[in-house]
């Protein structure tokens, strides 16, 4: 077993697959012998060749586009977006094609398509490079939404997404990339794509994250477990399909529940945990539900940035709020 | 100053308005036998719409887009096809789906609000009907690389219209499809009309085809009118591309010589007249008057034909009618292959709750 | 003061601010001569000319992004997307620019523009004509979303978005496009883009909904009265920003709340809405709230439309539900 | 077969590689006086590129995008500009920005991740930096509209690279532009690299410029290296512009001298000997060559020169090393003109808990 790093772990991933499966291709922008921006694709076009590691002219459309004409003609596809802020021009082909090439077709045809894409802020990247576009594809009918949170996770995740006959979504925090590493065994061990993963367990507040702030969460989680606050802590990994089941079950012994999200609070995924709740767990909440979120505001350049990110202050400060509600 | 660049576009018509030629012809067009199945399949195409329009106006069917006037585009391209390549058609183009094998019953029921009128019993691999402009044709660049890639001997085949040529999709998949070379072939269907744009105000440019310029691959324009001209210059960029020299561009200028849709009323922007003055230069009675020069083609032949189309398209229309609605489970049918458990209460709400309204028609 | 319906309200609107400051211009596919495929336009460039009434190229991207530019150099474009599927191509420049142009430059420059689009199911429309992308926009800070739900508030918001000097997604449900007239006075008043209305009082439950369903709410709304159950029904109309202190005062008083919307469940609105309840109004709640939305689908085709929709069965069902958790 | 449309794509270019004329040259070039800012802009643009990498490298600035090689293009741009007129740049053109002026701590404090380095106290009407590829272009467009709308004599002058040319929005926005008449000008700066993209992958076509035909537009091909073709052609395009006639496409060719960005690392896919040899074309040694054949130019005036830019250059970067980080409530101003109610608890609680980490430059 090798220690990576979830750049590493991604790479990992995708050369098992190409390995694997000689029906996945790669395509999007420096992603051949440049091995992409963020090095991803690091060494997968000299092994696997230029005809299916696909540097491919500079249109975000043209390539979700292309990739869906691929799919639907039996190819895997695995196209990346760049950086965060250029996945905009793909939705029309996302939603009005990929999502439901099967379901339009009657499953004649299908989109068996993965986009990856970085997302998120706090690597003082330009800007349009910080962006948290997971509940706008969360919303999409037809679809797959990924955010990995570790190493081993991404490897796992990666290769469900590939092997999935449906189109995923796979943002990468990029904060992440490099932050840590992990044990991760090129097994070719896919994870579920439908669970939580529920990374600590406790009994007083359930904290619900996903992507780079699961690693504000634990944190807090530690800072909490020091003042005698025992929280769990669920990645939520897969945002669509949704396992409100986990979170359901956790929030039903601990009665409390801190939601935590990078992107713009209003209308971001935390919302639809938080209504579940309000729905399904209502009589089990002991308190209000507490979301820490990204503010509605842009998300700023670099000197502001961390202004902007929740913080573990933050998530530590919505769960002793959570708890005065007692 | 140096010049780096020189390029030109050809117009290419092999028929006058009527029927007469003007050209030496190429070698099927001096074939009856290759030429009698186009013209029945315009025929075919003109009795449908008429149809498909009637049963919409009498609440049966839903929104139709007619090819009117339009058919030697669809069927001369269809006609260059191997059933081996595969069609990446707009809303308008079913004049090439009924020659690749989709059924005029499947059309209808598409039309008529039913998605299974997209599961093709026939053509396996052509790509449903694209109603979001211009987004098939990058869908049609990707098809091809996936040939290419497995050096399969195919050939995607996408049509669009002028409107669409202004869309984005269109020069980004011109320009990956010849980065590529892939084995692709885009026909613009110049009808001359985007719902009430008229060509003029799409685009600046004097011709459609030298789009192809920006992307670096050869652009033609050909009468659309024309089925030979159409049917020729298709068949030379199929080949081209088949034999791996990349794509091509065909611009077919023709008129759209009906509303845009049933839902269009084309007398509130454009000149009854002018449209009038377009029939003159129509496509099926141009080969019709060819196939009579040649001695192929006479008043019975052509009685019995449209007997045989209309009893072709009624019973269509009977077996769309008689298909029964699909259920409402039908709505998570193949939204997954495998329907998430997440969804699994909606699919029960949806089958219990079903209101009795809707499940028509159109 | 004239009978007007949905779709006449949006063109008098249009017309009496077009006439008022020669800055509006409108742009967009076949809304000169040919008044719009709906006749939002219709006989506003005869009036006003090609110049201001501008039929563009088939291009959504390019009316999104000529728009913007228009903007920052001081003209008050309303661009239209013809029908609601094809506004997707636009969500490149309306997030990237349009909704952070001022942000970006610190006020130097700014985007007054609004985006009208048609929006919803239920007119037997061909496929991808009956979308609902109103949560979509509503995550994206810096913009403003409006859906009117009558005539009157159509002219009145319309007014009010085309004056607001930040971009504006102005979504008309075309289903109430010609439903009914309503009298309507063309005195340029503007109605407020930061409230919502309260179109009916009561003491048992709270319905909130917004456009289309708007129309079913009240008709629920009617059956419950019926039944001796006395809905109070809240129409969002600007859903960003929202106006959450109306929501929370009425569900703190009635304790129960059902909200309906059309868009799919998952990440919709209506989890915004639900989330500030599990949050702010915890302790009112009587009874977990609902939420009656479209399916998680794809919008079938016209066939299957209605099953899709709420309906008011589907509403009243509801409300009956929370009346149960008391 | 008709011909029905003839194309042709010229390129020019004035001063060959060591600063000889290969032409008779414009009037203004054969003015020292008219060359000499030119001149002097191209070295306070290299000048400031040095130090910007520098502060870069030394964690004083974020990722930084520098013109080396390609000064001449937005230098004699933006010469042919008049201040009515306005700038829709990408990330790399500070050559222009700097021009038009913009300071250059204004350019020091958005690279270095500050937003008020948008709000020029300078050319108020100039576009901020558009980091998403291509889409200024149609930003430019609707620029040029509001100026014809309002017959202001003003005209809308964009820059974008050579992989910007793939992107739909280039396309699209020419066409708006063209159809419209509009006063648009249109740069390509071809540095032949997207990143790691050679220009031979991002296109098949054999020129960037006869992508213009595709518009119904004029396109033409200048030697980017050499100031007086670029300059002379952007005159001719704005003064076209300016008077009706229309957009223009400016390909000039030209080369990336440097990486990418400061977080690229180009020897992982170019050749750093075909780089060397790109020096021998370079834009700032061809002018000055030029100079001082004219006898305009010589080693006491470049000392003077450099020593000006230096001390220009430290000025501003003082300046902007002076500036204080903005507050946290800065990301809520600007957001909306007026800050609706609803996100006034956020405001507050961002200045109350505003976290000590962050807020350092780049
Ligand atoms: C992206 C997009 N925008 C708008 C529409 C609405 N619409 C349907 S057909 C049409 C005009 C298309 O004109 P053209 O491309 O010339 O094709 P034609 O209908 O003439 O065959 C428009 C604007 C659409 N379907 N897709
Ligand atoms: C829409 C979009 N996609 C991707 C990127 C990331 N990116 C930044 S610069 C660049 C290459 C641009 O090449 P070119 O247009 O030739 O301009 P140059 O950098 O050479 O000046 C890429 C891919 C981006 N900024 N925008
Ligand atoms: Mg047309
Ligand atoms: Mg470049």
């Amino acid at each position: 077993m090798a220690e990576l790093n979830l750049i590493e772990a991604i790479n990992h991933a995708l050369a098992h697959e190409l390995a694997r499966d000689p029906a996945v291709v790669l395509l999007g922008e420096d992603i051949g012998i440049n091995g992409g921006v963020f090095r991803a694709t690091a060494g997968l076009q000299q092994r696997f060749g230029a005809a299916r590691i696909v540097d491919t002219p500079l249109a975000e459309t043209a390539i979700a586009g292309t990739a869906i004409g691929m799919a639907a003609m039996g190819l895997k596809p695995v196209a990346e977006i760049q950086f965060s802020g250029f996945i905009y021009p793909t939705f029309d082909h996302v939603i009005n094609h990929a999502s439901r090439l099967r379901h339009r077709t009657r499953g004649r045809l299908s989109c068996p398509l993965v986009l990856r894409s970085p997302c998120g802020a706090g690597i003082h990247a330009p800007e349009h490079h910080s962006e948290s576009p997971e509940a706008l594809f969360a919303h999409v009918p037809g679809l797959r939404v990924v955010i990995p949170s570790s190493p081993s996770r991404a490897y796992g995740l990666l290769l469900a997404a590939i092997r999935d006959p449906d189109p995923v979504i796979f943002l990468e925090p990029t904060r992440l990339y490099r932050l840590f590493k992990q044990e991760v065994a090129d097994d070719g061990e896919a994870l579920p794509l439908d669970v939580c993963f529920t990374l600590r367990s406790g009994s007083d507040v359930t904290l619900v994250s996903w992507g780079a702030m699961v690693h504000e969460t634990q944190t807090a989680a530690d800072t909490l477990a020091q003042q005698g606050i025992m929280a769990e802590v669920i990645d939520v990994a897969t945002l669509k399909p949704l396992d409100m089941g986990t979170i359901l079950e956790s929030v039903g012994r601990t009665g409390r529940c801190v939601i935590v999200h990078e992107a713009a609070r209003t209308g971001g995924f935390g919302a639809e945990i938080a209504a579940n709740l309000a729905e399904e767990g209502l009589y089990t909440l002991l308190a209000p539900v507490q979301r820490v979120t990204g503010y509605d505001t842009v998300v700023p350049l670099a000197r502001l940035e961390y202004q902007y990110l929740p913080s573990v202050e933050r998530i530590v400060a919505a769960v002793h709020k959570t708890l005065e509600g007692a | 100053m140096t010049i780096i660049g020189r390029f030109q576009i050809d117009y290419t018509r092999f028929l006058d308005p009527r029927g007469e030629a003007t050209q030496p012809l190429p070698d099927f067009a001096l074939d009856p036998e290759k030429l009698i199945p186009l013209y029945r399949a315009m025929v075919l195409t003109r009795t449908f719409d008429t149809k498909a329009i009637a049963l919409q106006r009498t609440g049966k069917l839903g929104t139709f887009a007619s090819a009117l006037g339009q058919e030697a585009i669809g069927v001369g391209v269809a006609a260059a096809m191997g059933a081996e390549d595969v069609l990446v058609p707009s809303y308008r183009d079913h004049a090439a789906q009924l020659m690749r094998g989709v059924t005029m019953a499947e059309s209808l029921l598409y039309w008529g609000g039913d998605e299974r009128g997209s599961d093709f019993a026939g053509p396996r691999d052509d790509f449903p009907i694209c109603v979001p402009i211009a987004t098939q044709v990058c869908h049609a660049a990707g098809a091809a690389y996936a040939f290419q890639l497995r050096q399969e001997a195919r050939v995607a085949v996408c049509f669009l219209g002028d409107g669409g040529t202004s869309k984005g999709d269109f020069y980004e998949a011109l320009n990956f499809g010849a980065v590529w070379k892939a084995p692709l072939v885009v026909v613009v269907n110049n009808n001359q009309w985007a719902i009430s744009v008229p060509r003029s105000m799409q685009s600046a440019a004097q011709t459609l085809a030298q789009k192809a310029i920006a992307a670096g691959i050869e652009g033609c324009q050909v009468d659309g009118n024309d089925i030979v001209a159409v049917h020729h210059a298709a068949r030379q960029a199929i080949e081209k591309a088949r034999s791996g020299g990349g794509p091509s561009l065909i611009e077919a200028l023709s008129y759209r010589l009906g509303d845009h849709t049933t839902a269009d009323d084309a007398s509130r922007y454009r000149d009854p007249e002018v449209v009038q003055e377009h029939w003159t230069f129509e496509p099926v009675v141009r080969l019709r008057n060819y196939l009579v020069q040649l001695n192929a083609w006479d008043p019975q032949r052509e009685e019995q034909l449209v007997r045989e189309c209309n009893e072709a398209v009624n019973a269509a229309v009977e077996t769309y009618l008689a298909t029964p609605p699909p259920t409402p489970g039908a709505m998570f049918d193949h939204l997954y292959r495998t329907l998430p458990a997440a969804l699994h209460e909606q699919r029960d709400m949806a089958l219990r709750l079903a209101p009795q309204q809707g499940g028509g028609h159109g």
